[in-house]
């Protein structure tokens, strides 16, 4: 099955406001040994079955850069999960 | 960075002909020289950072402060003012215990570029102010313009400004009691986003910027400071460290947390209420240069700062870099040494960061240390006050004959009933006259329980004290088309609609605080606009007897050589004695009257109709009279909470035709109409006269009120009755729309337009 | 003595003072209680409020559910101490596992803020017994994430247990079943998303149908003392 | 670098309106092809340096399990980054 993974997080350099609320809760929890908390999103994004890799390595470029990222604040990665796993 | 790179004041002694990019921070050959003269040697890297941003435009008001003094000259002198121009928001007495504080600033360009935070942040920006007052902030309104409502790049554009401004005001627990929201392809590549934040004090808590007190202590409330909005000095990254740098770690845009914005509200007012707090000010766009610069050049004029002790959230960052971020929610607070431990403890306890890092001294110098390494060495007042000042050169604009002679008046008309009545449903629906519930549902009116009058009313009005009713209404208020055509009396029109706005809820207009919003004032035409402008808005002032307690000028809003139309956006405070007199909207009861206070002249140049029909825009704006605004303004106010008066509403863009539906819209009741014998329909229904407002009076108070406007001079027309079973507005003889038409032209506009 | 009713506030909670000042027109006495703080100052129910508690980083409720005044909640809510809670507080109280399933994005994805009109389903609460069966009540609804979710199954034992509370009668964000509001089983405990303390004065709400909650809690309360 | 990735997705059950309004957008891009679009949550957290793999491993669980996923409406999965590289 065609289905990408685009990993949309904000630039390191930017505020994360949740990710600061979630470190400051963990020792509530018991954890006192975290550094740093980031949060972003994960897409999965599922394809046709007949398309060629290649058509769906680029259109989920696309969709990452012009739809799911905000390129002024965010960065994103995307990937193929079956390739890792191979 | 070793040590030895950091460009100390000793280097700078030592190097005196070191080549500096100042031109590339925005500084003039002369202002630089000056730079040099004032302190005897080149400046430091860091010096130089911090006179490249308090002289710009942005904090210097270079270019406008000429301008800007007609305010304090021609202000009317009120014992209301308690805080005036120079402060970080205007401050005026409400009753004998209680104060207000309020201003609007804009987020224009921010906006266009990341529109959710740029708007998101310009609303904490605001807020910070009004805590810097001494004051708790209870509402916030924003003023939007966007171009085209069908342009696709509105459609990324005006949803995240939208969110931006819910987003944070929502979070921080603030309601939004009104705004504007407007559309021109003018501001098709310079949106305008203009918050505005109102705040409440006891008169006694009123707090300064000065850091006053020799070996008090200056400290850092809240969120840590990274590489926001730093972009501007990136010239000055050393080039050791340009290498490991990628594009990422010098952000243009900040982002804001509306949660750490809410904890600095509360704690600075447990502060204040505790005597913990000498001084205080807000970081905003100037962030710490800004801060440090000015309470120290309102104190005695010395500080002393350690800045390795400002908590940082990013690696790497320079002297430079630490002084010009642009980090959001951060207070600078001064506090006498006993209090110190009292004020971290009472931080902690709302979970925040709080550092001291410098002391005030009796050197008359802002002394920044970095390791024990001296980088800056200024008298402070260098920076905070004693920037350039320019007289830009002015000129008016040579298309401004043509333009007046190309009225709208001579605009193909509507000339059956059935084209009038069309005409009434397309202005309906037109973009700056439909509902505009799709963005104010995005935002929450009720947080704290004492909004009487959100959205949609005319003005915003809020309750201050629940065992008194005292309240206060606000109205923000711009037309740009009209200032295009005249500038002074455009702005006038502004302040005169705003006046009135909260004039018809009952309140007392008492004061006035603007944003304008401008083109280059490096373009002499811009210049004369702005001139013009000011000067209408003083004059205005003078002459309505309420002073302008602050505001926030915006140049540079231009697309290339082509200038946003003139924006100068006034906003107007008044009061209520008893917040239960308010005047609502609507249509009162069956059987009411409904009619017209003021003249109605054929007034068509500007108009919406000649924009919304013809995307026409020339002519001379309508004439204003401000006499008869404050008589107009008293009435209100007398008629409010008697029996005399049912419901009122303001006439502006589209004229009665668009009052009627409005009020038709809102009250759920019929408007069964005669328009006067004699009277042009179209010209009646569409013109933009000033000085108008629909008032509803209940059946037998119709003579007490016709006197109560004789005494004053003013014209009272009656048009009809108010009435359940007309269902929508039925003009008598000429056209009836129902009420299922009237609402499907009115509604649901806007969110169909952006794709739902 | 007046009903003692505590308010919690949190980092972020917003609505607090509204909720004091629905509780004291109610005609009982508000206390305010500190997330950090670990008693619940002999409190005869308690009630937590709206907001952003903790800037709802994560999803709204996550955080708070963890504060120190929650455990306390927890354990008395499980002897019968009553507890409402408010939007965020109705989803701090999911968080806690007080109540069952979860709200999350409206599914116009916007926050929306309306009047709401709702149905009182059930009387047998703690929070509702002072309404008649099927009254309909206005109150202002305000939030993103509201949307009431909850697995098929656990939504037929709220019907079949008589658990939902409130519903809408123009459902605004997508909830399930229409579910504004559910009690847990004891019905003591209740949450619902819009505002009741919002509702409480002619001036400012569009009703005054929220007082009917906090004359609820007074006859619960009275009740238990007579018996 | 003690650096842990968090994955939480929405039950497949629960309407993911955010995934529904991405999937409607994407013909406006030209992309046709498209079956589904998810969209989740990526926490990725640092922890202190001196920690043990199987420390890590261990509150990462448990985090993820009592805080960062919301049993009632999501499923996580708890992955530590440089392992795929490996
Ligand atoms: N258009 C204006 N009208 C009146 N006062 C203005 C105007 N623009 C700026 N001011 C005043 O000049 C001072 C400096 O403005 P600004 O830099 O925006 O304040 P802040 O430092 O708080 O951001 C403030 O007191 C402000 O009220
Ligand atoms: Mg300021």
């Amino acid at each position: 099955m065609a289905r990408v993974v685009v990993d949309v997080m904000l630039k390191s350099e930017i505020l994360d406001p949740q990710g600061e609320a979630v470190l400051g809760a963990l020792p509530r929890l018991g954890v006192n040994n975290v550094k740093s908390v980031r949060i972003g999103k994960r897409v999965e994004i599922e394809f046709d079955d007949a398309e060629t890799a290649a058509a769906v390595e680029e259109q989920s470029q696309i969709i990452a850069d012009r739809l799911l990222a905000n390129p002024v604040i965010e960065n994103f990665t995307v990937s193929v999960p079956g390739e890792d796993a191979a | 960075m070793s040590s030895n790179m950091l460009d100390t004041v000793g280097v700078a002694d030592a190097t005196p002909d070191e080549k500096q990019p100042y031109a590339e921070l925005g500084l003039a050959d002369d202002e630089y020289t000056r730079i040099r003269e004032i302190l005897g040697r080149r400046p430091t890297q860091s010096e130089l950072a911090m006179y490249s941003i308090m002289w710009s435009e942005h904090c210097s008001y270079k270019s406008s402060k000429v301008h800007l003094r007609q305010f304090g000259q021609k202000n009317p002198k009120t014992p209301r003012l308690l805080a005036g121009i120079g402060e970080n928001a205007g401050v005026v007495a409400i009753d004998d215990h209680l104060a207000v504080t309020f201003k609007v600033e804009s987020h224009n360009h921010p906006s266009f570029v990341e529109p959710k935070q740029g708007a998101a942040t310009g609303v904490g920006g605001i807020i910070r102010d009004i805590i810097a007052m001494g004051a708790r902030p209870v509402a916030v309104m924003d003023s939007l313009r966007f171009g085209e409502l069908d342009h696709p790049d509105t459609a990324r554009v005006l949803p995240g400004v939208v969110e931006g401004v819910g987003h944070y005001g929502n979070c921080v627990g603030l309601p939004n009691i009104g705004g504007e929201t407007v559309f021109d392809p003018c501001y098709q590549g310079n949106p305008l986003v203009n918050a505005l934040s109102v705040g409440v004090l006891p008169r006694e808590r009123l707090q300064t910027m000065q850091a006053s007190g020799i070996g008090n202590v200056v400290v850092l409330l809240g969120a840590k400071t990274g590489r926001d909005g730093i972009g501007g000095v990136s010239v000055l990254a050393s080039a050791t460290f340009d290498e490991d740098d990628d594009s990422d770690s010098r952000p243009s845009v900040q982002v804001g947390d509306p949660f750490t914005e809410k904890l600095l509200i509360e704690c600075c007012l447990e502060l204040f209420d505790a005597g913990l707090v000498v001084g205080i000010q807000d970081l905003g766009g100037a962030g710490l240069t800004c801060a440090l610069s000015e309470t120290a050049a309102a104190g005695e004029g010395g500080m002393h700062v350690d800045l390795e002790l400002v908590p940082l959230r990013a690696g790497g960052m320079e002297p430079h870099d630490i002084l010009a971020s642009e980090s959001q929610e951060r207070m600078l607070a001064i506090v006498a040494p006993a209090n110190v431990e009292q004020v971290l403890a009472r931080a902690r306890r709302w979970g925040l960061l709080a550092t001291a890092i410098g002391e005030v001294t009796d050197t008359g110098r802002l002394i920044v240390d970095y390791h024990g390494q001296t980088v800056v060495d200024v008298p402070p007042e260098s920076l905070a006050d004693e920037g350039p000042v320019y007289h830009r050169p002015i000129a008016e604009p040579n298309d401004l004959g043509l333009i007046a002679v190309d009225r709208a008046e001579t605009l193909p008309r509507p000339s059956t009933d059935e084209d009038i009545r069309q005409t009434v449903l397309d202005m309906a629906a037109s973009p700056n006259l439909c509902d505009k519930s799709w963005i104010t549902e995005q935002y929450d009116s009720s947080v704290f329980g004492n909004t009487v009058l959100g959205a949609p009313h005319d003005a915003g009005l809020v309750r201050l004290d629940e065992r008194t009713g005292v309240g206060i209404a606000i109205s923000l208020d711009g037309n740009g088309r009209y200032a295009r055509l005249d500038p002074y009396i455009g702005a006038q029109l502004s302040l005169a609609e705003a006046y009135r706005n909260v004039a018809v809820t009952g309140a007392t207009p008492i004061a006035v605080s603007d944003c304008l919003n401008f083109g280059s004032p490096e373009d002499p035409h811009v210049m004369w606009q702005f001139e013009r402008a000011v000067t209408g808005i003083a004059d205005g002032c003078r002459e309505l007897g309420i002073p302008v307690t602050g505001g926030n000028v915006s140049f540079y809003n231009q697309t290339g050589r082509e200038a946003i139309h003139p924006t100068p956006v006034i906003g107007v405070l008044g009061v209520i004695d008893d917040v239960a007199r308010r005047i609502p909207l609507g249509l009162g009861s069956t059987g009411d009257t409904i009619a017209l206070i003021g003249a109605t002249a054929e007034e068509l140049s500007g108009s919406e109709w000649a924009w919304a029909m013809h995307r026409h825009l020339g002519g001379v704006p309508p004439k204003v009279d401000l006499g008869h605004e404050m008589r107009l303004a008293d009435l209100l106010s007398r008629l409010a909470g008697t029996e005399q008066l049912s419901a009122a509403h303001d006439l502006s863009a589209g004229g009665l035709a668009q009052a009627l539906v409005e009020a038709v819209c809102h009250s759920g009741m019929g408007a069964n109409i005669l328009l006067p014998e004699g009277a042009d329909p179209f010209t009646y229904l569409f013109s933009e006269s000033s000085g108008r407002v629909l008032v509803v009076i209940p059946r037998g108070q119709e003579l007490a009120v016709r006197s109560a406007c004789e005494q004053r001079g003013l014209l009272i027309t009656p048009l009809g009755v108010a009435d359940a079973s007309t269902d929508g507005l039925h003009v008598r003889d000429r056209f009836d729309i129902g009420r299922a038409e009237l609402e499907a032209a009115w509604k649901g506009r806007i969110g169909a337009v952006l794709g739902e | 003595m007046s009903a003692r009713i505590g308010i919690v506030t949190f980092p972020g909670s917003l609505d607090d003072r509204d909720a004091a000042r629905a509780v004291r027109l109610g005609g009982a006495e508000p206390v305010a209680l500190w997330h950090d703080d670990a008693m619940l100052k002999s409190v005869d129910a308690v009630f937590l409020p709206g907001g952003f508690s903790y800037g709802d980083a994560l999803r709204c409720g996550a955080i708070a559910s963890f504060s120190e005044v929650m455990g306390l909640v927890r354990d008395a809510a499980g002897r019968g101490l009553p507890v409402l809670g408010v939007c965020n507080g109705f989803q701090v109280l999911c968080e806690s596992h007080l109540l069952p399933g979860a709200l999350v994005r409206n599914a116009h994805l916007r926050y929306r803020n309306r009047p709401a009109r709702l149905r009182v389903e059930t009387t047998a609460t703690a929070w509702t017994n002072a309404y008649a069966p099927g009254t309909e009540v206005v109150f202002p609804a305000k939030h993103g994430e509201g949307r009431y979710v909850a697995d098929e199954a656990t939504l037929d034992r709220l019907e079949a247990n008589g658990q939902i509370v409130f519903r809408y009668l123009d459902n605004p964000n997508g909830a399930m079943r229409d579910i504004a509001g559910v009690a847990n089983e004891a019905g003591n405990v209740v949450g619902l998303m819009p505002h009741p303390e919002h509702a409480v004065e002619a001036l400012t709400g569009p009703s005054t149908d929220g007082l009917g909650v906090i004359a609820s809690i007074l006859a619960h309360l009275r009740e238990g003392a007579a018996r």
